[in-house]
């Protein structure tokens, strides 16, 4: 895909747009609009037409747009929302878990090359990110045109981690998938990411150290958790008992206690969209928690969270012949 | 099969080629072992049905073996690596490769079954079988252990028939068709082949059997060297030829004699097809 | 060495008076909490207890198919397997959680549990969760 | 809560041996809210007792601890004298320092230590417990019975007798069951018949007993005391209230089926009665086979019945019913032929079930009583039972003993050689299971004087060759293979749960083992109550059983309604879930994983959310944990409870 196919896209979706709003098919949608800076994108909620020019599809859309279904979902609007083609997955868990009527929402899922890391261009670039004009493509390499001089590297260097092993097809649950060209349909496989055997190759105590100096540093700012799609209580438990499970003070045991309920509490319903560690303010590297969990989740019950609506979650059901590693 | 048994080899490709069935020979394979362990421990007996079960996961290719034996060893084998992680680690670390059991291992019965049909088929026959009275004789290892073979059911089995019929020939219900017909035993113990061959020979007798259909050459030989040797002894007057079903499907198909080798049977089965000229 | 033990109050609590009851003799480092069933044990419970410092957590529950609550234990089952492996891949060796199937009618068994937690225990080399991990690098 | 007290007891050595009270008592009075700490060597004796009432009095306690046995001992005895003392009973705890501390453990200072550690833990637990107070709820005096065969009919006419309302719901048009359908009954050689129709026309005319005959259970609701079932009742296109069962329209209706009851071996008619003792006394019509009903024409029936009964417009009517306790008696069936196949059951005629042989053998069944085989009518000479065919087969999955088919084989073949003196029987066994009253010795009877030949072998094969039926078998007596001609084989084919329990104990909620019978509470202790308060079990749906078992069991359900209904309300254990409204998400990951269906919805600010029943909980708290907010929690085992106990341990 080209950055034509992104223009291509966007000008597709603005007019998807104008007709559902036209038609009043949807009362407001949930979009990608232009961010602070020349590439950050920001989730915007736009409910008329004239709003429709700042929609944006681009390959810095980041962000899962499915978190913003959490609230509202419940107010009987309907919603349209764009999703990529990972984050319809967290779309699907918010329906199986009775967050969001499907017959509320209508889903675009638009066409997705993969997401680039701005914070690896930002690295590579330093200072000069502010005068980059476009990032422009060609079939290997990201060209980024600066006043004087363009610089190319190769793309698979600056696209996010999940995007390099992302296999995801069109969902059946999308209303509209946009799409350029055809696309190559290829059966879902499970990858994981290669940096998680690193891990799992330490030892026990190498890794508690591990973790530990990354839990160490944890604020308990809690935006892992509200950023996060499928953490829809209303009330978590971390704040409706305060001090039960974990004391308030900010110490690495309770730290550990969160993080650890955290990825046990997703587990199953987490769909790896990176946004967890994304916003967390001390880079935590919380999806390898993630990524293992899912990994596992999918090796025990061959389960994957995300793919139908009912397909019912392995913590919810059980199996008399379930293997018994416990004796 | 390229020495011994070349009538099962030639009709069964003349007849694949004929329903547009395309079976491609396993590059570098290995005896499949014949008998499946009866010890569970005994892994190393595994290894080459293992090996062949990979080499069809290489080619991207169901596996189709013909013989009775083979089926089950590879079936079985297959069986035990999908169900069984412990064995399966074990037998892999044997292996240059890791092989998951993902191939699908298919008796030739079930590939005509499934990729012709009986009524497709039924419209190929060129030279009806009518007025044949033929009866299956399945053996022991095409049908048991059920759950890991789950090929037909174990003690009314109708695969056969369903084939037979299709090519015409009048089934005969044969009550015997799962009896055993003393497999190795015939190396040791001749008796037992005898006494085995003889009631179900009789048995045929009594039905008017003209022609016993079976898939497994260890059958087919025991049943005709039983035979002769009753013959000899005066046990039984009337011998029952025992044809592989590829070599009634050629018949059917009209692919001539020649592909069927009956010069290899130590039981003359012209006579008995002559009349169907 | 400090064993929480979670004991379903229908089998293996009533197993461990059983055992009890039959005298039978075991370390006297385990704390049985009362639970109605071990499908009630909240794995932060169990992650609480580790990172206070406890050696290991052992979970009793009726057997598969013999659950009080005719199912609850399956889903013990299912929740502990994942745990296990969580808790292993933060750096915990997974030895300190064990789960262990005892009936009411096996005091023995209760009694031989607990040895071999123990003696898994003991045959573990790493340390426990640190007790002041801010003081650790 | 703030006052607690605690009190340690001796039980005489038994504690005091291994654990130095004084030092328990001295830890745990330290603690700030432990106003009091005391022992006595025996607390649960009435002097103990006393004592701690007079404490509770003086210091004013508002709970209390109290360090002894199990709580499997003696949690009852002191949550009743908490109540006295004017607390709540649920604000008392137990700490277990004789059977999981002194009893266990040698050393002296080991289990001091361990002991104050568990008392600790109960002062925390107890510091935040809540007063808990069982709920009550109305009783609704009526019984339902599902299946009348002679369980069921018998739980019915107890609970009627004692004079409670019983509705008593049959699928087949007529009530007796299984047993309407046997010749004789062992041991005692007794005509089923005979024994039966007083019973069947007992329960016809009881005044207390609304007899639903073809009809079915689709839906039940609520709980225990107050269940409302939905009943079909399914269209028999005649009109009962008008039919005298003339059989005027039996005789003329030109349309021949076998019915069910006759094993296929017998004919009967599209209209039909299913046999001449029928309860009630009515005819049916088959709906299937009627040629009216599918093609339009005939009518013969509706023109000659003298009471114009007959009404073709029939429909299917669903009724609701009220209901406080339910008994399941629904039967069993006979394992499917297809299973049976190395047998030649369903391929050849002469080989038939024991059930085909008690038609036969029957003086209403095909030939009138005399032995004659289904093929050519001939009577048999030489005659095979096989037993355990199909039980007691790990291959088919029927793992079990069927139980009563040693006794009915044995039975057969005894009234076979009555009937037929010069025949000879043959009996494939694999063991001979006969425990029971008089049954050994049955057994032994028909052995001895019938001269039939016992063969301890299983059957491999049965074919037929020349007019006979070939059995190939082994003696593992002898070792040796044998072979039989015979001219018929009986099967005592393996007892299966009769169809359709699967989705009645959906609907019941109730569970099923993995053969499909109904699971039993407790297997020793409460082996006719169902894991749903309420519902009981009796007969042949839970386990193969005779027929002595059957009717036991259906007298054994009717005491347990007796003392359900002996009652005007139904308490409730309080140590249920409750949800906490405004936390819950309404994910319904709470509901997944009841077993007791106890999760039902609930409409709050413009949400779905989850709410508990409190009447069907039983307090497994497998809900809290799936609950991933804690927005539901369970009462007496609240997660602060069992944090606080955490922590305590904890304690250095």
């Amino acid at each position: 895909m080209k950055n034509q196919s992104y223009i291509e896209l966007t000008a597709m979706l603005e007019q998807k747009i104008n007709q559902l709003l036209s038609e009043n098919k949807v009362d407001y949608l949930i979009v990608y609009g232009k961010g602070s800076f020349w590439f950050k994108t920001r989730p915007l909620l736009i409910r008329k037409q004239t709003e429709i020019e700042k929609v944006i599809w681009n390959r810095f859309c980041q962000f899962n747009l499915s978190t913003f279904l959490k609230p509202g979902s419940r107010k009987g609007e309907k919603i349209g929302i764009i999703t990529k083609k990972c984050d319809i997955r967290s779309v699907v868990e918010l329906i199986k878990n009775n967050q969001i009527n499907k017959d509320n929402l209508y889903i675009i899922q638009v066409a997705c090359d993969g997401i680039i890391n701005w914070q690896k261009l930002e690295n590579l670039l330093g200072a000069t990110v502010s005068k980059v004009i476009e990032v422009e493509e060609n079939a290997l390499n990201f060209v980024i045109k600066m006043p004087e001089t363009n610089i190319e590297v190769l793309k698979n260097d600056y696209l996010l981690d999940k995007c390099l092993i992302c296999d995801y097809q069109q969902s059946f649950y999308a209303d509209e998938f946009l799409i350029t060209s055809e696309e190559k349909v290829e059966e879902i496989k499970n990858q994981f990411l290669p940096s998680l055997e690193i891990l799992e190759n330490m030892s026990y105590e190498e890794r508690l150290e591990y973790w530990l100096k990354h839990f160490s540093r944890c604020m308990r700012c809690y935006a892992c958790r509200n950023v996060c799609p499928v953490c829809y209580c209303p009330t978590c438990m971390f704040d409706s008992q305060e001090g039960l499970w974990i004391s308030k003070e900010s110490k690495t045991s309770e730290n550990y206690v969160y993080h650890l309920t955290r990825a046990f509490h997703t587990a199953t319903l987490c769909v790896e969209c990176g946004e967890c560690e994304r916003v967390c303010p001390v880079n935590i590297p919380l999806m390898k928690l993630n990524n293992k969990l899912a990994k596992e989740v999918s090796e025990i019950f061959g389960y994957q969270a995300g793919l139908k609506v009912d397909e019912v979650s392995p913590f919810k059901t059980y199996c008399q012949e379930d293997s018994d590693e416990f004796k | 099969m390229h020495n011994q048994s070349q009538s099962f080899r030639d009709s069964t490709i003349s007849t694949a080629r004929e329903l547009e069935i395309e079976l491609e020979e396993l590059p570098d394979w290995y005896c499949c072992g014949a008998v499946y362990p009866l010890r569970s421990e005994d892994l190393i007996s595994l290894l080459s049905p293992t090996r062949n079960l990979m080499g069809a996961k290489k080619e991207g290719k169901e596996l189709v073996t013909l013989c009775s034996a083979c089926y089950q060893v590879l079936k079985r084998t297959n069986y035990l690596i999908l169900n069984d992680a412990d064995k399966r680690e074990k037998l892999n670390n044997y292996l240059e490769e890791k092989y998951d059991g993902s191939t699908k291992v298919l008796h030739f019965l079930e590939v005509i079954r499934k990729d012709v049909g009986w009524e497709e088929l039924k419209s190929k026959v060129k030279t009806s079988l009518t007025g044949l009275k033929a009866a299956p004789y399945y053996g022991c290892l095409l049908l048991r252990p059920q759950k890991e073979l789950v090929f037909d059911h174990p003690e009314n089995p109708t695969i056969f028939e369903n084939f037979l019929q299709s090519l015409g020939c009048d089934i005969v219900d044969f009550p015997y068709k799962t009896e055993c017909c003393g497999a190795y035993l015939g190396i040791t113990e001749e008796k037992v082949i005898n006494s085995a061959v003889l009631k179900i020979i009789q048995g045929a007798n009594k039905r008017g059997i003209e022609v016993l259909i079976t898939s497994c050459p260890l059958c087919l030989y025991n049943l005709e060297a039983g035979q002769k040797e009753l013959m000899k002894s005066g046990h039984i007057s009337k011998p029952v030829p025992v044809l592989y079903f590829t070599q009634l499907l050629a018949l059917a198909l009209g692919l001539g004699v020649d592909v069927c080798h009956f010069e290899e049977h130590q039981i003359n089965p012209l006579p008995v097809l002559e009349r169907l000229k | 060495m400090e064993i929480v033990a979670f004991c379903c109050q229908w089998c293996s609590y009533a197993g461990a008076d059983l055992a009890g009851t039959s005298r039978l003799k075991y370390p006297a480092n385990i704390r049985i909490i009362k639970i109605p069933c071990s499908s009630r044990i909240n794995p932060t419970f169990i992650m609480r207890a580790l990172s206070k410092g406890v050696d290991g957590v052992m979970v009793a529950g009726c057997h598969p198919g013999d659950c009080h609550y005719s199912t609850g234990n399956y889903f013990t089952r299912r929740r502990l397997m994942v745990l296990k492996r969580l808790l292993e891949f933060s750096g915990i060796n997974p030895e300190r959680l064990q789960l262990y199937w005892i009936s009411a009618a096996e005091g023995g068994k209760f009694a031989e549990s607990v040895k071999d937690i123990i003696s898994k225990l003991e045959k573990i080399q790493d340390k426990p969760f640190p007790k002041n991990p801010e003081s650790s690098p | 809560m703030r006052n607690i007290g605690v009190f340690v007891c001796w039980c005489g050595l038994n504690i005091s041996r291994t654990v130095d009270i004084k030092r328990v008592v001295e830890e745990t009075s330290s603690h700030p809210q432990v106003i009091c700490s005391t022992d006595y060597k025996y607390l649960c004796s009435e002097p103990g007792q006393k004592l701690i009432k007079e404490i509770v009095k003086e210091k004013g306690l508002e709970g209390y601890v109290i360090a002894a046995c199990s709580p499997g001992m003696h949690e009852t005895t002191f949550r009743e004298l908490a109540s006295r003392c004017e607390i709540n009973p649920y604000l008392c705890e137990m700490a277990n320092i004789r059977e999981q501390c002194s009893w266990v453990h040698e050393d002296r200072e080991e289990a001091t230590g361990k002991a104050i550690k568990l008392v600790n833990m109960a002062i925390e637990k107890v510091l935040h417990n809540e007063p808990l107070y069982p709920e009550s709820f109305p009783l609704n005096k009526r019984a339902m019975v599902i299946g009348a065969g002679v369980a069921g009919m018998q739980a019915a006419l107890d609970i009627a007798d004692a004079g409670y309302e019983v509705l008593l719901v049959e699928k087949r048009p007529f009530i007796g069951g299984h047993m309407t359908q046997l010749s004789e009954t062992f041991p005692t050689l007794d005509c089923a018949q005979c024994i039966l129709t007083p019973k069947t026309a007992e329960v016809a005319r009881h005044p207390r007993i609304t007899l639903m005959p073809y009809s079915e259970v689709e839906e039940v609701k609520g709980y225990v005391g107050n269940f409302e079932a939905v009943i079909r009742r399914k269209a028999t296109f005649v009109d009962w209230n008008k039919c005298t069962g003339c059989a005027i329209c039996i005789e003329k209706c030109p349309k021949k089926i076998y019915p069910e009851f006759e094993c296929g071996l017998k004919e009967g008619k599209s209209i039909d009665m299913a046999f001449p003792q029928a309860v009630p006394y009515k005819v049916f019509i088959n709906k299937e086979s009627c040629i009216f009903l599918n093609q339009g024409k005939c009518g013969v029936c509706a023109k000659l019945c003298p009471e114009e009964a007959i009404d073709f417009q029939q429909q299917d009517q669903l009724v609701k019913e009220k209901i406080g306790a339910i008994i399941v008696a629904t039967g069993y069936d006979l394992i499917d032929k297809s299973e049976l196949a190395e047998f030649g059951y369903g391929k050849y005629k002469d080989v038939i079930d024991g059930m085909q042989f008690e038609r036969i053998n029957s003086s209403s069944g095909p030939f009138s009583g005399v032995i004659r085989r289904p093929s050519d009518g001939k009577i048999p000479k030489e005659i095979v039972f096989i037993q355990c065919a199909g039980s007691r087969d790990r291959e088919k999955g029927k793992p079990y003993c069927s139980k009563i088919c040693c006794m009915y084989t044995a039975k057969q073949a005894r009234l076979y050689k009555h009937k037929v003196p010069d025949g000879q029987v043959y009996v494939f066994y694999m063991d001979i299971r006969a425990g029971g009253k008089g049954y050994e010795e049955f057994i032994y009877r028909s052995v001895e004087e019938s001269g039939m030949l016992y063969l301890r072998g299983q059957v491999s094969r049965v074919f037929e060759e020349d007019g006979k039926l070939i059995v190939w078998g082994m003696d593992t007596l002898s070792g040796k293979k044998i072979e039989i001609n015979a001219d018929m084989v009986v099967l005592a084919s393996a007892i299966v749960p009769s169809n359709g329990v699967k989705e009645l104990a959906n609907i019941l909620k109730i569970t099923t083992d993995e053969h499909g019978f109904i699971q039993e509470a407790h297997p020793k202790l409460k082996p006719i109550e169902c894991m749903t308060r309420g519902v009981y079990l009796a007969g042949c749906g839970h386990a193969p059983k005779d027929i002595a078992e059957s009717v036991a069991q259906g007298s054994a359900t009717a005491s347990k309604v007796f003392s359900l209904f002996s009652r005007n309300s139904v308490l409730a254990e309080p140590t249920v879930s409750i949800v906490n409204k405004d936390e819950c998400s309404g994910c319904l990951s709470c509901e997944t994983v009841c077993p007791y269906q106890a999760i039902e919805k609930e409409n709050y600010r413009g949400k779905v959310i989850a709410k508990v029943n409190s009447a069907l909980c039983q307090g497994c708290g497998s809900c809290t944990v799936a609950c991933r907010s804690g927005a539901i929690d369970l009462r007496g085992y609240t997660n602060q409870q069992i944090m606080a106990e955490l922590e305590a341990l904890l304690w250095k």
